[in-house]
């Protein structure tokens, strides 16, 4: 379904809906959002560059394999959880830093890697699927 | 527990197992969503259904409103929900795949580990597939 | 229920709900009754922006702003989700439906 | 000391991550793979150390204490559980070096390997009820991934039916688990102990204990919801079948223990008249399925069925004796039908069939092969000194000790036929001259000593078990008087003060 | 009741109004003939409904941060609705001319 | 340069978005905003990306799409309240003089909010637009009138 | 030697591991040997290690009276069948084989006898039965060597079972497992209590010594080489049985069931026995049977409790054990001499093999009871202690007589006509090894031996065994005359008889052959149809459980999920519809509702995929406003994008599957389902029912306390996510992220799946 129309409307919102996703993943802690719903919106920006211009554009356009993107997530949501061992505290203990004035802690960390845990893997999934299509 | 809901979700089972039950693969995973779906609301409905307040905490404050649904069900769906996608989407592909490699969507039909209308003989085909190109069997 | 209603907003709510609850009935007879592809996409389409107009309602009911972000997701997805529906709509064509006319007043997709 | 709970689910996890990441680089992947399960092995023994020596460990993860967070906890069941996981793992691992082909290792073997391992671990050793359904999860998405991963035609059809039915099992989990959380509030095993012990068992509890022994059985294959099974378990690489076999019903088994030892301690009538049946009926049926089949791997998979209804004697009983014996028989069975599966295997490479009228003529071509299938299918069949054999005789003791000559007459007569399956593979694959226009095929010598070596560890390890049955037994019975102790468990995981605090008396306690 | 401030009543109202677009679509899509038509009423109704709606979110708000955020969305509405407009409605479209519907046409 | 302008659009959207407009949020926004810009950077051609220096121009397209789409909405009403005979559905093709993307595609949005009008299709030698009418008796009417209204805005804000 | 010679076989002797073998049990023998003098003087030699504790397990050795008697009958007779073993095979591999089999079979056998705990004891018990199995079906790529395998194995297999179950009864009962502690133990226990695991003790007796009617894989097991025959059916296993009965006479000698059972069993088996005997043309399974049968006597003796019964017993068990091996060996060698076994074909053989000549008639004599062989003295005896069973002397006297006449008549057979009379021309005559030869020959002097001077076996081995068997000191003397007496008169009637069966011995075998082709079964084929029967009826069981239908199993499944809620719901005092509280409920709640209902019954009636999915769709919708309405902000948006991608992928999947048409179960199968949707729904509904808010919130009373103060966070529920609970969400992601990797394994080929960094 590759037509001009879409193209274009595809271009314009794929980075808009980067941003929000980001922007889900870093309000998701106070307001509703989270690495889920923001790595399915980032997901939805990418699916929807497949819908309109093809799987190839949109695995170009991600730059990574969408397969190492989920690994590094699932990576990154582990290694939340491991900071907390030197300290001698349990698995997965939230660790935060407040100095940088942000709400910075091992929590937003976790939720990046499942963002990005989610985000790889949904377009694992999807370009798998448009490709046999 | 609200009974308009107990009865609509019973619904919902009572489909999923029907769609379940057919011969349709496409049926059977539309089963399996219906179902994902089902009980997916009764994790959420177990715990108090509250109308109205998400369990949000307004800023400068250091707990929610009164009345705010709970929380903790609401956690677990989203995890259940998330988990129920994963296994869905294997699911579609190992349809898609089966559809693909057996030219049907009957279950019954296929036989290939077992069933009715499994071959007979020793010839022993559980070799891999080769990845590409993608299948050449057009066995009916 | 109608005695609680106390002031405009919480009677537009009430009363903007429950239209929204009637027209997403009413929209579900094309989606049942089709008779195309098409239709039934159409009345799915209208069910999931009426969805935003459903979050817009909750909102404002419970002055819970913060789902807005409900409703930017639905746009999102629901636009993708068209994109999906139309594209099985012109591959269904193809597989394994074959390119004869379809029976009249069943699924068909042409315009009548 | 609490961190051995997570390294036996984070090291293979982490490990699966590197093992996906290693791609193509076969070698590094399996060298990933057989690290992650020696070192996985270490921590289990390390943790198992701890727990025979402190009694149970427990982990409030993320310094949230239970129940308002996740507890990890092991009793000495479930650091047994996870040395077993380990040990089987790395025979296993060692085994698929030579057996997953360069396709399979290729769409990601490794990693899903490493991945259903940590979600075995994960089951052994949450305290959680519903971080056990998200445990069983992983291991049911990573299984799907193997039962599929060649993509032949029997793996397909396999696949299909073990996903179907697999799906609801998980969603009845789920659902079980709602109808729980909705009668008690919790989800902390121990805690739930607490409150269902104290309340009254309401339809909604009932309903859920009920549920959780379909979700469960059905993961354990129990009849009669055990179909999916003998359905899929002939049709993948044998390593993966193996692992299947050895780990998979275990952990189903294992939660039953669980659920039913802890979760549903005062239910024990509910406990008894529900699996008593369900017992005797799946050793039976399984049985029945196995003697007609001319599989290898169906007639191994059927007797995995009949050999869960020996582990449900625990529950159909539940005495300390009857404890004791499933534990035993639970810890015997995942090395020898493990082991049997790996043997099956070999044998496939040598007649490039596992139907028995194709293959023969064995006892001449590897008469050490005969020797490896012999010490763990005569184990399954309990013949003495093996370890099958002291966990028959538990059975027995445990059927009879309770008076129950029916368990123990069918206990004794499925081992019967038992004995008839093994030697009917011995009979048809070892014995019998190779068929005519058999497809006899000479292994590679480098693979085979590659395959064989993690059988011959199973091996030893079953005799051990067998020769050293007395300290293995000390460790069921520990386990099992562990299992029969809910408050002990509660207590450590919940503290003292807490389970004071929420004794029968005082119902509605504050919690502090 | 009567003290509600003109705030109170332009939200209330504007909910109202944009319910009774929606039911204008869903009507819409009953009562036009055919699925091309019916979705003119789909299109247009629906987003001016949620448009309207979230101009009472606003009003309600009274916050410039909620005030964009729906923007934002009605924006985003009016960028895709057209374009899930256009792929439907080419799908049918050409659907209708491969089983040559008659659709009148006009060349420039 | 012009990726820097709508990396700092991008910012300001950030920042609305966030709720609060500080250096921290704009400079966040700004280092997302590339971030994205930068991750899509591959689907704009190397000529694709217009400028949105037009800012009053894009306001006015902007209110004109509203505009449109108001009266559309009461059209629809009446067309659903009371649908007569005046209903002519057909499609037109309308002839393209606008040349890029983004030009076309604004265009065919802005005809599908317009009342009785939806855009289906693009030819595929991007010179015709067809357009599905409710009110299709007239159709040079309804091309003149495209014509004249949106081509015109369009052309400012893109061109 | 006489005719055209030809060496067969090569020894195998000079291979280390038959050597071993050989060494092994010619030590043991010595041993024993060594231990006659303290055992008769009653210090028994005992050895106990500690072995399953938490059982009350041990590893527990005692040398008394009986169990030092069947040590040298087994490891003495060990050493000449390890030493024939090694001659008659045919190449050393096989050879060694066949030598170490026997060799482990004899150890087990000893640790058998040895054995001082019931455990211990059954542990070496299934050890005889795997290695007889293994040693039976040695011959292993003929059929019949196999099924004969098998069946033994099943036959001692089950009787092993059962046993095992009586020893664990009476270990429960006595608390202890040490044989040797049981009487005492039991003193004061009802005898009625030991019943059960009495039956179930001699079920494993007697299925291995192959009692009526559990004899028939015996003769089967002649499928076996000759050695492996002579070994197991003379000395060995199948007086394991035999040994048990006798191991516990003193626990249950005093039972009421013990004499009538064992008498009446072993009675009926040897008369039997000798029936099948008579109608064999095999020497080999003519030689079976008449194992059978002595079995079958010393079963019937063993019943009794009287001194002289049981001194006749434990005599005829050591007079058994070497004519039988005497005759078996022998019979290997006229086998591997003339190729046949047949006693129609056999004749005049006295040229050829004169040595076996003299072995032979050594044991048949001994067998026939002839003096002044042991058997003429196990004979006497037999008749003695026959006429001192108190309750039915008649009974055993007569089944005693007929069966030793059958004896005779059998010796005659294997002796006179084989060795004497004309020799056909066409019996090749190869020549056997030389120890081959000596083996049976060393056995039948030793039988003679023994018959003239008693008094080597009766004071050491005989008297101390008795004493063992009785369980208290008892004083036997074994002589070749006892003067003239009724047991003497009855020998007399014995051998005519004997000698008259053997004249007739043609017609009879004719006449028994028609009165079995009427009868048209036997136990063997018995044997068969049961285990078909068996196999048929578990096949037929499978087939109805595991009929290969998906829809099906999946139909089960949820008839049980239906039960078990239904059934926790009716299990419930309080009556559901108290629980039904109908609360106002607002417009758009009903919205949801009808959206749910409606979308699942679109996604049933569907008959177009894409109909299905949009009611799949409306579901989802439907879903959302259910959790938007009920403040679950989160979960609506979460559970809004993934119906709408899982819509998205279906929707770009199921054009390349074949419709819905394609596939439609007919009207009664369709009823079916829908029975079952609706059982499963009911429960569902009636389950949700009895969940009576409210529900118990401390939990989430605390998340709400701490999320912001503790965990920084202000939307509760992605506090619990990413903090509380954060391992499900770990794992979670884990879910997610394999069920990518494996569905994308599953669809994509591996050209495109390169390293990934
Ligand atoms: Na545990
Ligand atoms: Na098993």
């Amino acid at each position: 379904m590759s037509t001009l129309i879409l193209r274009t409307a595809s271009r314009m919102l794929t980075a808009l809906l980067l941003l929000v996703s980001v922007y889900l993943l870093w309000r998701g802690h106070n307001e509703p959002g989270g690495g889920f719903v923001g790595g399915l919106t980032a997901a939805a920006a990418f699916i929807l560059v497949a819908m309109a211009e093809g799987w190839r554009v949109a695995r170009r356009a991600l730059g990574v394999d969408a397969r190492l993107l989920a690994l590094i997530g699932l990576a990154i949501a582990a290694v939340a959880g491991l900071l907390a061992g030197p300290l001698g505290l349990p698995f997965l203990t939230g660790l935060w830093w407040k100095e940088a004035g942000l709400p910075l802690g091992t929590p937003l960390l976790f939720d990046i890697g499942v963002y990005l845990a989610v985000m790889g893997s949904v377009l694992t999934i999807a370009f798998a699927v448009e490709r046999e299509v | 527990m609200e009974p308009f809901l107990a009865v609509a979700i019973g619904l919902l089972v009572a489909v999923a197992a029907y769609l379940m039950t057919d011969r349709h693969m496409v049926r059977i995973l539309f089963g399996i969503a219906v179902l994902g779906t089902a009980v997916n609301l009764i994790v959420f409905v177990s715990g108090d259904v509250t109308r109205g307040l998400p369990p949000l905490i307004s800023t400068g404050v250091f707990g929610p409103d009164q009345g705010v649904a709970n929380a903790l069900p609401q956690a677990l769906v989203l995890t259940a929900i998330v988990i129920g996608f994963g296994l869905f989407s294997f699911a579609l592909a190992l349809v898609f795949k089966v559809a693909q490699r057996f030219q049907t969507a009957d279950v019954n039909a296929i036989g290939a580990a077992e069933g009715p209308f499994q071959r007979s003989g020793r010839a022993d085909t559980r070799t891999p597939e080769p990845d590409a190109p993608v299948d050449q069997e057009r066995a009916a | 229920m109608i005695e609680t209603l106390s002031s405009p907003v919480a009677i537009g709510s009430f009363f903007a709900g429950s239209v929204l609850a009637v027209s997403a009935v009413i929209a579900l007879y094309r989606v049942v009754f089709g008779p195309a592809p098409a239709d039934r996409v159409i009345a799915i389409d209208v069910l999931t922006v009426l969805l935003v107009g459903l979050v817009a309602v909750v909102a404002v009911t419970h002055s819970v702003f913060a789902i807005l972000d409900v409703a930017l997701a639905v746009a999102i997805l629901a636009f993708l989700a068209t994109i999906g529906f139309a594209r099985y709509l012109q591959r269904s064509q193809q597989a394994f439906e074959g390119d004869s006319p379809p029976a009249r007043g069943t699924d068909s997709g042409g315009t009548s | 000391m609490t961190w051995l709970l997570i390294w036996p689910i984070l090291l293979p996890l982490v490990g699966a991550v590197l093992a996906a990441l290693a791609g193509k680089r076969r070698r590094l992947s399996q060298g990933i793979v057989i690290v992650v399960c020696v070192l996985m092995t270490g921590t289990a023994v390390a943790l198992l150390a701890s727990v025979w020596e402190h009694g149970i460990l427990s982990m409030a993860v993320g310094n949230w204490a239970p129940p308002f967070g996740i507890a990890l906890a092991a009793d000495l069941l479930s650091a047994v559980l996870a040395v077993i996981t380990g040990l089987t793992g790395l025979a296993v691992a060692i085994y698929a070096v030579v057996d997953i082909d360069r396709l399979r290792a290729a769409r990601g073997y490794d990693a899903l390997f490493l991945v259903l391992l940590a979600g075995v671990n994960g089951a052994f050793l949450t305290g959680d009820l519903f971080n056990l359904y998200v445990w069983f999860e992983v291991m049911l998405i990573a299984s799907f991934g193997m039962v599929a991963l060649g993509r032949s035609r029997e793996e397909l059809d396999g696949a299909l039916r073990y996903l179907a039915l697999n799906m609801v099992a998980t969603l009845m989990f789920l659902l079980a688990i709602a109808l729980l959380f909705g009668s008690t509030g919790t989800l902390n095993m121990a805690h739930l102990h607490l409150v269902v012990a104290n309340g009254e068992a309401t339809g909604a509890v009932v309903a859920s204990a009920l549920l959780l022994a379909v979700a469960f059985g059905m993961k354990a294959a129990v009849f009669p919801l055990f179909f999916w099974l003998p359905a899929a378990y002939h049709t993948p690489a044998f390593a993966v079948s193996a692992i299947f076999a050895g780990l998979l019903t275990k952990v189903g088994v294992y939660a039953l223990l669980r659920v039913f030892t802890l979760i549903f301690s005062a239910q024990d009538d509910l406990v008894e008249a529900l699996f008593w049946p369900v017992a005797a009926a799946t050793m039976v049926f399984g049985v029945l399925g196995a003697a007609c089949q001319a599989e290898i791997r169906r007639i191994l998979s059927f007797h995995i069925v009949s050999q869960i209804g020996y582990m449900l004697i625990g529950l159909a009983l539940l005495t300390p004796i009857a404890m004791t014996a499933a534990v035993f028989y639970l810890i015997h069975h995942i090395v020898v039908k493990a082991n049997l599966f790996l043997v099956a295997g070999v044998i496939h490479r040598y007649c490039r069939t596992n139907d028995l009228a194709g293959t023969g003529g064995l006892v001449k071509r590897a008469p050490w092969l005969a020797v490896l299938f012999l010490v763990p299918a005569l184990s399954l069949a309990g013949i003495p000194p093996l370890s099958g054999f002291w966990a028959k005789l538990l059975v027995v003791q445990a059927s009879l000790d309770a008076g129950d000559l029916a368990m123990a007459g069918i206990a004794l007569v499925v081992g019967l036929f038992t004995i008839f399956s093994m030697m009917k593979i011995w009979n048809e694959a070892f014995w019998k001259a190779a068929p005519a226009d058999g497809t006899a095929a000479q292994p590679n010598r480098r693979s085979l000593q590659t395959l064989c070596f993690p059988i011959a560890m199973l091996a030893v390890l079953t005799i051990c078990v067998g020769l050293g049955a007395g300290p293995a037994l000390e460790l069921a019975e520990r386990s099992s008087a562990q299992l029969l102790d809910p408050s002990a468990y509660a207590s450590a995981i919940l503290g003292e003060t807490f389970v004071l605090a929420h004794a029968p008396e005082t119902v509605a306690g504050d919690l502090p | 009741m009567l003290e509600a401030s003109i705030v109170d009543w332009m939200t209330g109202g504007l909910l109202v109004l944009g319910s009774l677009f929606f039911l204008v679509a869903a009507v819409g899509i009953i009562r036009l003939p055919d699925p091309l038509t019916r979705m003119h009423a789909a299109t247009k109704a629906g987003t001016l409904g949620a448009g309207l709606m979230l101009l009472a979110v606003c009003f309600a708000a009274g916050d410039g941060a909620v005030s964009v955020r729906a923007a934002a969305i009605f924006l985003f509405l009016l960028v895709t609705a057209p374009v899930g407009a256009h792929v439907i409605g080419r799908t049918v479209w050409n659907r209708g001319r491969a089983y040559r519907i008659l659709v009148r046409r006009q060349i420039s | 340069m012009r990726v820097v302008l709508l990396a700092a659009v991008l910012a300001m959207a950030w920042s609305a978005l966030m709720g609060q407009v500080t250096t921290t949020t704009l400079a966040v926004g700004f280092g997302l905003g590339l971030l994205s810009l930068w991750i899509v950077a591959p689907l704009f051609g190397p000529k694709g990306r217009r400028d949105l220096r037009r800012l009053p121009a894009a306001v006015h397209l902007m209110l004109l799409f509203i505009y449109e789409l108001v009266v559309s909405g009461f059209r629809v009403a009446w067309d659903v309240i009371a649908p007569g005979s005046k209903i002519v559905p057909g499609v037109v093709e309308v002839p393209l003089d606008l040349e890029s993307d983004v030009e076309i595609t604004l265009l065919a949005n802005l005809i599908s909010l317009t009342p009785g009008t939806l855009s289906l299709d693009v030819s595929d030698d991007r010179r015709t637009l067809y357009v599905h009418s409710m009110y299709s008796d007239d159709p040079q009417e309804l091309v003149d009138d495209i014509k004249n209204t949106f081509e015109k805005p369009i052309r400012e804000v893109c061109g | 030697m006489t005719v055209g010679v030809e060496q067969i076989g090569r020894p195998t002797l000079r291979d280390p591991w038959v050597l071993g073998a050989l060494g092994i049990a010619l030590a043991t023998f010595v041993f024993a040997l060594g231990q006659i003098p303290a055992v008769a003087a009653g210090a028994y030699p005992s050895l106990s290690w500690s072995w399953v504790a938490g059982l009350g397990v041990e590893f527990a050795f005692r040398l008394d009276g009986l169990a030092l008697l069947f040590v040298l009958l087994i490891a003495g007779i060990g050493v000449l069948v390890l030493a024939y073993a090694g001659a008659y095979a045919s190449a050393v591999a096989k050879g060694r084989r066949l030598c170490l089999l026997l060799a482990a079979f004899m150890v087990a056998m000893l640790g058998l006898v040895a054995a001082d705990d019931l455990i211990t004891l059954f542990v070496f018990w299934e050890a005889t039965t795997v290695i007889s199995y293994l040693l039976i079906g040695f011959d292993h790529e003929q059929a019949k060597a196999r099924r004969s395998a098998l069946q033994g194995l099943l036959i001692t297999g089950a009787g092993g079972l059962a046993m095992l179950a009586g020893f664990v009864l009476l270990g429960i009962t006595a608390e202890t497992f040490r044989i040797s502690e049981l009487p005492a133990a039991l003193a004061g226990t009802d005898m009625g209590s030991l019943t059960l695991p009495l039956c179930l003790i001699l079920a494993g007796c007697f299925t291995k010594s192959a009692q009526v009617p559990f004899h028939l894989w015996l003769p089967n097991a002649m499928a076996a080489p000759t050695p492996v025959s002579a070994y197991l059916h003379s000395a060995t296993m199948v007086k394991a049985g035999i040994y048990l009965l006798a191991r516990l006479h003193p626990t249950f000698g005093a039972h009421e069931i013990w004499f009538p059972v064992l008498t009446t069993v072993g009675a009926a088996t040897a008369l039997w026995a000798s029936i099948q005997a008579l109608r064999q043309s095999d020497l080999k399974l003519m030689l079976a049977h008449t194992t059978v049968m002595a079995l079958g006597t010393l079963t019937m003796f063993l019943g009794s409790s009287a001194p002289v019964a049981i001194a006749a017993a434990v005599t005829f068990i050591l007079v058994h054990a070497l004519y039988k091996a005497t005759l078996f060996l022998a019979v290997g060698v006229i086998d591997t001499h003339t190729g046949t076994r047949d006693r129609g074909v056999l004749a005049g053989l006295r040229a050829s093999l004169p040595v076996t000549a003299v072995a032979v008639f050594a044991g048949a004599f001994s067998m026939a009871g002839f003096p002044p062989f042991l058997g003429f003295i196990g004979k006497e005896l037999k008749y003695e202690g026959a006429l001192a069973i108190a309750q039915e002397p008649g009974l055993v006297v007569a089944a005693a007589v007929l069966a030793n006449a059958m004896m005779v008549a059998v010796a005659m057979v294997v002796s006179l006509r084989t060795f004497l009379g004309e020799r056909p021309g066409s019996l090749p005559a190869r020549v056997p090894p030389r120890l081959m030869v000596a083996a049976p020959l060393a056995l039948g002097v030793l039988g003679l031996l023994f018959g003239l001077l008693p008094s080597i076996v009766g004071n050491p081995l005989v008297q101390p065994a008795v004493t063992s068997v009785l369980g208290e000191p008892a004083t036997i003397k074994l002589a070749l005359w006892h003067g003239i007496n009724v047991p003497l008169m009855l020998s007399i009637v014995t051998v005519a008889l004997g000698v008259a069966i053997y004249w007739g011995l043609d017609r009879i075998t004719a006449g028994l052959d028609s009165i079995g082709a009427t009868l048209g079964w036997n136990g063997d084929r018995i044997y068969d149809v049961v285990l078909a029967a068996t196999l048929s009826g578990a096949g037929r069981v499978t087939a109805l459980l595991q009929h290969g239908r998906l829809p099906l199993y999946v139909a089960v499944t949820f008839v049980v999920v239906g039960a078990s809620l239904i059934a926790g719901a009716v299990m419930d005092d309080a009556a559901v519809w108290a629980l039904v509280e109908i609360e106002p409920i607002e417009p758009w709640e009903i919205g949801s509702l009808i959206l749910l209902v409606v979308g699942a019954g679109l996604a049933v009636v569907g008959r177009r995929r894409l109909t299905a999915l949009s009611g799949l769709a409306a579901i989802g919708v439907g879903t959302t406003l259910v959790f938007l309405m009920h403040g679950a902000v989160d979960v609506a948006v979460t559970q809004f994008m993934v119906e709408a991608l899982i819509v998205i992928l279906v929707a770009a999947v199921i054009p390349k599957i074949p419709p819905f048409e394609a596939v439609r179960s007919t009207r009664p199968v369709r009823l079916l389902r829908a029975g079952v949707a609706a059982f499963v729904g009911l429960g569902v509904t009636l389950a949700l029912l009895r969940l009576a808010p409210p529900v118990d919130r401390k939990i989430t009373a605390f998340y709400e306390a701490t999320s912001v103060p503790e965990a920084f966070g202000r939307n509760i529920v992605n506090v619990i996510l990413v903090d509380f609970r954060a391992l499900d969400t770990f794992g979670e992601v884990a879910v997610v992220v394999i069920a990518a990797l494996a569905a994308f394994a599953l669809l994509r080929g591996r050209r495109n799946s390169r390293g990934l960094s």
